[in-house]
């Protein structure tokens, strides 16, 4: 699972049809429009071509908070960021070299959040230069005083003109325009992109499609007059076959090819969508998808169905994993099997909905009132994403217990191609034996050494129990003295050191020993592994750790800890920073991962922590690197 | 009602066990003596013997409260969840497995307090479950709090000087949500009219809610005192469609012919109170059951793998 | 705050009216039952009678799992162990060194539970010995023949023969009668034994309490001409007016004197009692209590009395913890000042809900999803319970904050005589000065250094504002944009840090320096000053240290740990141990505090901790502190 | 309905501010073009100006969703909660501080759905407060799910070929729990309709429930669209006591005489469904008010003090 970052090589330059082509090993493009008018529509299916293509992709939306924000403001900035490369892509990078946007107010959200290089190119709508209405005039004129401080190329397009020529209303038009003339400034294959808005307008009438496809043509041919510059960023036609979705896709389609058959969920933001993707295929698989009246409902049901024998799994965000807590607490003390989904977003409370944070780590690990041992992992990519749903329902059964999954926003609507997974049948769970057991079995036959247990599924004659989440001995009895809660308590954190004991050491990537190490988890890992190779290229004496496992956290972490000066970690949550008021190193409040780290090996791991809602840029990454190795010994 | 053996994963072979009672016996059930909850135990106990159950093919689900400990009492599969969330659990399992007979057993702080949202949605869901809430009109188990039923002016640890409110009733608030589809009342000490109460639910194909009046000798000795002395103050609902029982009408002197399916009445009688009416208030089999409407195809691991397949095609690059 | 252990003094031994009597520092009485035979009356009594004559002491209910278990079982044991002394009495000892037992079956349970001494003295009814049912008579041979492995000096005594001679019921006399017997064997003051009866009677008629001193004066005179052994345990009659009563009350009682006004709950063992208690009287002091439709509406019925100018609390365990979990996040979010107190039971899950348990404590701290700081403090003594609650409101107050208190089941039903509070007016929250603010006064006027701000309540002219759980700026309109977010998570923990700023390092019982530091939390730390004070009696080199903030924690506590060669947390919570299969340093699951204290310390903070459903014992703690220096150097 | 300054912690003097519509408008609400909560925040702001409530003594309260945005566009005070809690905070905010004017708002996800427990309990608590359910049929914040109140059949992003059940009907629901003493219902579409029911709802002393039909054209643009453009479709309840504008009975041509006190009438006509009916089809004033049973003294800190004492006295050593 390890990538490699797109290799900085230096720019080529050729000519072409009269036109410059720049050859770039990279790039990173976003188109921005208004909500409705389809911005990521089009930058999804540039994405999608380029994959297919054979360029290495990473997608991000640009969600406004609102359903249908007023157009032409900031904050109803809706859209996608692309970056492409000859090789894989594994994050969003730092800033967008080019982009379009269908008004001057969209385009200002992204430059006031810094996300635009210095000398990005820009090509903007000009309709509003000239509108109607005085107000919009007015704002067209403040906003580019505003862009002005920057050293943007800015190329007026005569977006909504062009359209008008092929349909009535432009927002439904726009969006192609902009496709046709990113096709031709990125040299896509036509016929390709043709193909995608084919399979998009699959449903509707073949006019719409041809409708399209004329304004797709009609962007690609006023590019080709207009502009002067075009980016070819090589592709590499994949080895094997390749697929491209995003987490949330990749976690639903997980969940089939793991064999959970049931998702019961109730809808939130950034989690819904893995049940939009399953509502429309799982029954046909003999799944369910089971929209339940809250998200306590909705682990209840779960665990009903993983109680009457399959393994059933839940999907949601920080306040519903709130809402579960008392949930998991009688999963973890029956020992049903059950997979905990938690697509993270912004907090505390209802916080930033669909932004991303790495938050929930330490409330996902100890949020239970009681002793709750329970597993917990990450994914770290779209792929991961895939396969992590496998391994979660194998640990779950295999070991009876609460597996959570802690992915994020930015996984969950993030794009990249990876290599198409080969199915196998026996990553599906074995439908229950209902054979009758012996007399005097016990629903909770402990093995004393590991704590594990076989499950009695009801309909197994002879196996009849009542599970109960109060202190109970192996024929699930409640017992209430000290010995058997003392006994069974040990025998449920067992299990975690069994687990604890078939892990792996987690790999290094980079140097072996070093000054710095800097430790991840999650969806940071693309942003922080390209880091630590730009400041290797640097000559930074630097390597990056990300852990899949968090509870139990994989072997060795403190031998690899040793061999190198400083120990950090990187991660989406909050941490006090030692130059600030009152904050010191006794009372300063760290990142998740880094509490966990240091009590578990007792090495001063320090932390560098943003709540952005936004993913990590690389290049902040390699400051922050910078600063750690340059702030010298004291560590 | 279940559809035992042999539909979804079933033995396919005729099954020649007899069961009686003693049968379907736990451990020692351990409420208090005088507990109306044993009577319930035992009414259950002789559905199951009578209906010939299939211990193994039959799960009791519970929350938290002296009655949810009833799960434990019966020898069969059982699932003791927690406070409020029995509906939850029972609901999962009988969508994963149809072919279990499912019961939830739940107290009135369980149902009608913490759990009053899952209640009115498993109303609405419908699904086959028999539904049974055991109402001493108090929690019992944390010693004596206020529940929602409890008599208005009837004093509690948490409301020394009497409940404040009217009591909620049950039969009342479920007939107001859409698609409930059978609802009925009985008392834990008229052990025959609880038969058949009992048996009438788990005749029924859908949810089927069946408020069980219980005394609580210990919290609330005197609320059902009366009505369980003089049986002048209980009348009994009856109809062919109904619970009928021409021995108890010797004993009781009130009996009022009521069309189960006729929800407007039904809601009327529930409304007014000079009398604790026993019966079926409402019956109609035809509404929609969601366990029904989602049932979906069984698929060997090789079908789920090419169709899954078909799937992954659509994102191939 | 700090306890003095009654001395180890040698016995006395003197002669009255023909008894032997036996000057005690201290000693250890258990009354046990069946359910409703009244053990927990007649032993509250003895206690209270105890503390008013000038004896420390300490009362500890022995709770049954069900209301009514069935008559003469183990497992339905109902009683109470009373601990009297000379000194202060901050916890409930090692054994029993005398049992009053209605039954052979209940004496079992205690027996079997190794809770009396070997060389107990023990008074047995022996009725069941002449039983009409033969099946009791068996057991009753059965169960002497299974005492018999200890060297008890078991006396038979006609309890329930001597009864009826005075009462029908002997279910509704015994414990009056047993409670004439130790008064008459500890030289308790009859007077006041009989006012404590005329009280506990005062809304009974006369002729009740008549005949309940008849049962007393039966039990003493019984006593007198049968019973060769007397307890003198002198009492000093304390130089302060003294109060006796259990946690709950007390917190109860410090809820009325902080000025809290609402206490909204939803019935939870063991926390329920504190809502008992508060509804006979609350209302009287313009306070009320509110039993809430479930644990989710107590906190946010809570919340909103809090937002409209009340500081409200709500009171619960675990499972209703757990389910508050959404809400806290929403109060620290909107910075709305909040009371929760968690009196914690036996977990997971439903686990031991009459037991003592400390397992919520990385719950409290960590257990809501995105960044959540909170204040987190806990009681350790009756006393603490009182003003532990002045402290919290202020705090909520003064902070905007949520403050959590954690109890435990020990804390809650223990009785310990302590200082009568001298009421402060100055303890009560202001009520809310409901006068116009100035055009633009923001709802959240933080102060950039501290993050505190006023409160605007519904009421004040000008102040009109929207609270939100969405990210927000001062004036608490949502914002998206990244340095909001950023910032406003800063100023929100920035609170804790400040609040940390004020507090005093925690005050270390014993050495300065030393081998071995033990540290704890709560209701243990009765138990744990007395074993260290033991050991140092033994010549052990050991300290102990209580910690009352969790969140944040008190400062110097690095500076602390230095002094000492080793340092262990003892916690009722459940850790691994490291002689257990699979079990090692790294993946070793360790105690809650300890957790906190390596995190924040990088010290190798190594734990004991038991999970026995029961307070530690004094004489089991210093077995461990013996343990853990004899193990040597190595940490 | 408050009771204005001067009660409990009020100014005394006699306030000589008049409030317009403006006055109570805080920043541009953010709902899509069309969107029907624009029509009741307008409605809102007519009722907070008719009856010149005080911005400052007026507390909007809501959960999470389109509709809960709704207290931050209102100039007065506001709660918006956490998704289904809206009842729990407002309750609070009641409890401590009777002379606060308290309005609800609520998504029928947010009530019907994960609020279902509080909304039961908060029927029958019967508060005094304006409830307001914008009911879209639909959960709108979250991009097209399902909600309760779903027609039957209506595809969602979670039910794509349709909504399993058939629909709770909010009304039906509500009548159903012991205590309710007010429930209308009224559609965005009509303003004039929308106003008056505010108005009644306002001036009930208890919970007044008011479930507005409420458009959704991003969502559900289908669902109302036929009732709103065909008064055909649409059946106004009239009487001296309930709703009655005799302007919009030239627009409705049908009108049923109900009398509003008659609960068995309102459950009938909730039930049948050939016609979408607006207006009041229960109110009743003399239902028990939970927080005028617990109304408690005001007590100085120095009567605090003695009361207190005197219980510590109870535990003297
Ligand atoms: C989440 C949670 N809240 C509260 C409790 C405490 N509790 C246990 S049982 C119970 C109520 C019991 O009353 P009821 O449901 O009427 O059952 P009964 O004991 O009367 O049969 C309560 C509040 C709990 N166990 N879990
Ligand atoms: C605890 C929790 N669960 C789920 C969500 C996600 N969520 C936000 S609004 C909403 C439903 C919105 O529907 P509705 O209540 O009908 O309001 P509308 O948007 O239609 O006005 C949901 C499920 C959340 N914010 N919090
Ligand atoms: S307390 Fe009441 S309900 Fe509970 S077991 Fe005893 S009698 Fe039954
Ligand atoms: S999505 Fe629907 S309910 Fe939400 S604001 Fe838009 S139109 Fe209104
Ligand atoms: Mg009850
Ligand atoms: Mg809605």
């Amino acid at each position: 699972m390890s990538s490699t970052p797109p290799e900085q090589a230096a720019p080529t330059l050729s000519q072409e049809a009269g036109h410059s082509v720049l050859t770039l090993p990279e790039h990173i493009l976003e188109v921005l429009s208004d909500s409705g008018e389809g911005a990521q529509k089009c930058g999804q299916s540039f994405g999608a071509v380029s994959a297919k293509m054979g360029n290495g992709a990473w997608t991000v939306e640009i969600i406004p908070a609102e359903i249908q924000p007023p157009p032409r403001t900031p904050d109803g900035a809706s859209g996608v960021r692309i970056r492409i490369g000859t090789q894989k892509i594994t994050n969003w990078g730092n800033r967008t070299k080019l982009a379009i946007a269908f008004n001057d107010q969209v385009l200002l959200s992204r430059h006031r959040l810094n996300a635009l290089a210095d000398d990005a190119i820009i090509l903007l709508d000009q309709a509003p230069e000239n509108h109607d209405n005085p107000q919009v005039r007015q704002e067209w004129i403040e906003a580019l005083e505003e862009l002005s401080s920057r050293n943007y190329r800015l190329i007026k397009v005569p977006l909504e003109e062009e359209c008008l020529k092929i349909v009535d209303n432009p927002r439904q038009g726009k969006n192609m325009f902009a496709l046709g003339m990113l096709s031709w400034v990125y040299l896509r294959d036509l016929e390709r992109v043709k193909e995608q808005i084919a399979h998009q307008f699959r449903h509707k009438a073949k006019a719409v499609y041809e409708r399209n496809v004329r304004l797709l043509e009609a962007g690609v041919s006023w590019a080709e007059q207009n502009l002067d510059f075009r980016f070819d960023i090589p592709t590499t036609t994949p080895d094997e076959d390749m697929v491209v979705m995003n987490g949330n896709t990749a976690l639903g389609l997980g969940a089939m090819a793991a064999g959970l058959e049931m998702c019961s969920m109730y809808p939130i933001t950034p989690a819904t969508s893995v049940s939009h993707f399953l509502s429309e295929s799982f029954d046909r698989l003999g799944g369910m998808v089971h929209q339940a009246e809250d998200e306590i409902a909705a682990i209840g049901v779960a665990l009903g169905a993983s109680f009457a024998g399959k393994v059933a799994f839940t999907v949601t965000s920080g306040p519903g994993l709130a809402l579960k807590t008392e949930f998991i607490g009688l999963a973890v003390m029956t020992e049903t099997p059950l997979v905990i989904v938690d697509v993270q977003r912004g907090g505390p409370s209802t916080g930033l909905p669909t932004k991303v944070e790495q938050s929930d780590l330490l409330a996902a690990v100890f949020g239970q009132p009681g002793d709750c041992p329970k597993v917990v992992l990450a994914p770290s990519t779209i792929e991961e994403c895939f396969h992590c749903m496998i391994t979660a329902r194998r640990i779950a059964e295999t070991f009876r217990c609460v597996v959570m999954v802690m992915s994020d926003a930015n996984l969950a609507t993030g794009q990249q191609p990876f290599k198409r997974p080969t199915l196998d049948p026996r990553w599906q769970s074995v439908q229950p034996d209902l054979s009758e057991v012996p007399v005097g079995t016990e629903p909770l036959q402990w093995d004393p050494e590991t704590g594990l247990s076989p499950r009695l599924i009801p309909g197994q004659p002879g196996g009849m129990f009542t599970a109960t989440g109060l202190a109970h001995n192996e024929g699930s009895h409640i017992r209430s003295d000290p010995e058997n809660n003392q006994r069974t308590m040990e025998l449920r954190s067992r299990k975690l050191a069994v687990l604890q004991s078939t892990l792996k050491p987690p790999v290094v990537v980079g140097p072996e020993h070093a000054d710095l190490l800097v430790v991840g988890w999650g969806s940071t890992r693309g942003a922080i592994e390209e880091a630590i190779e730009k400041g290797q290229q640097e000559g930074l004496s630097v390597a990056a750790l990300n852990l899949t496992f968090l509870s139990p956290l994989q072997p060795g972490l403190g031998e690899i800890f040793e061999n190198y000066k400083k120990v950090m970690t990187v991660e989406i949550n909050y941490s006090d920073e030692l130059d600030q008021p009152y904050i010191n190193a006794e009372n300063r409040r760290r990142g998740q991962l880094a509490w966990l780290l240091r009590a578990t090996t007792l090495v001063d791991v320090d932390c560098w922590t943003r709540v952005f809602g936004q993913p990590l840029c690389p290049g902040d990454i390699l400051d922050v690197i910078r600063g750690k190795l340059a702030a010298g010994g004291q560590s | 009602m279940s559809e035992n053996c042999g539909t979804l994963m079933g033995c396919g072979v005729e099954d020649e066990r007899s069961f009686s009672m003693d049968d379907y016996s736990g451990p020692l059930a351990r409420w208090c003596p005088g507990c109306g909850d044993h009577a319930v135990l035992a009414g259950v106990q002789r559905l199951l013997a009578k209906e010939q159950l299939k211990p193994e093919r039959t799960v009791f689900v519970s929350g938290i409260g002296c009655s949810s400990r009833f799960p434990h009492y019966v020898d069969t599969y059982g699932f003791h969840g927690i406070h409020g969330r029995a509906l939850p659990i029972a609901t999962g399992i009988k969508l994963a497995r149809p072919d279990l007979d499912v019961f939830a057993v739940m107290g009135d702080g369980d149902c009608c307090s913490i759990g009053a949202g899952h209640w009115i949605h498993a109303i609405r869901y419908n699904i086959n479950m028999t539904v049974l809430l055991l109402d001493n009109n108090i929690y019992g188990l944390t010693k004596k709090q206020t529940s929602p039923t409890t008599p208005q002016g009837f004093a509690s640890n948490t409301q020394p000087r009497g409940s404040f409110l009217p009591a909620l009733d049950p039969i009342q608030t479920t007939l107001g949500v859409t698609n409930a589809s059978f609802v009925a009342q009985t008392a834990d000490w008229v052990p025959s009219h609880l038969a058949q109460t009992l048996e009438a639910a788990h005749a029924h194909p859908g949810f089927a809610f069946v408020r069980i009046l219980q005394r609580c000798p210990v919290f609330t000795p005197t609320i059902f005192e009366e009505a369980a002395m003089n049986t002048d103050l209980t009348e009994l609902l009856e109809h062919e469609n109904g619970v009928t029982d021409e021995a108890l009408k010797g004993v009781y002197p009130h009996t009022l012919y009521h069309d189960p399916t006729d929800i407007q009445e039904a809601r009327r009688l529930a409304e007014s109170s000079s009398k604790v009416r026993l019966g079926v208030f409402y019956a109609d089999p035809g509404h929609a059951r969601y366990e029904e409407l989602r049932a979906v195809p069984k698929r060997t691991a090789e079908e789920k793998i090419a169709l899954l397949n078909a799937e992954i095609d659509r994102y191939a690059v």
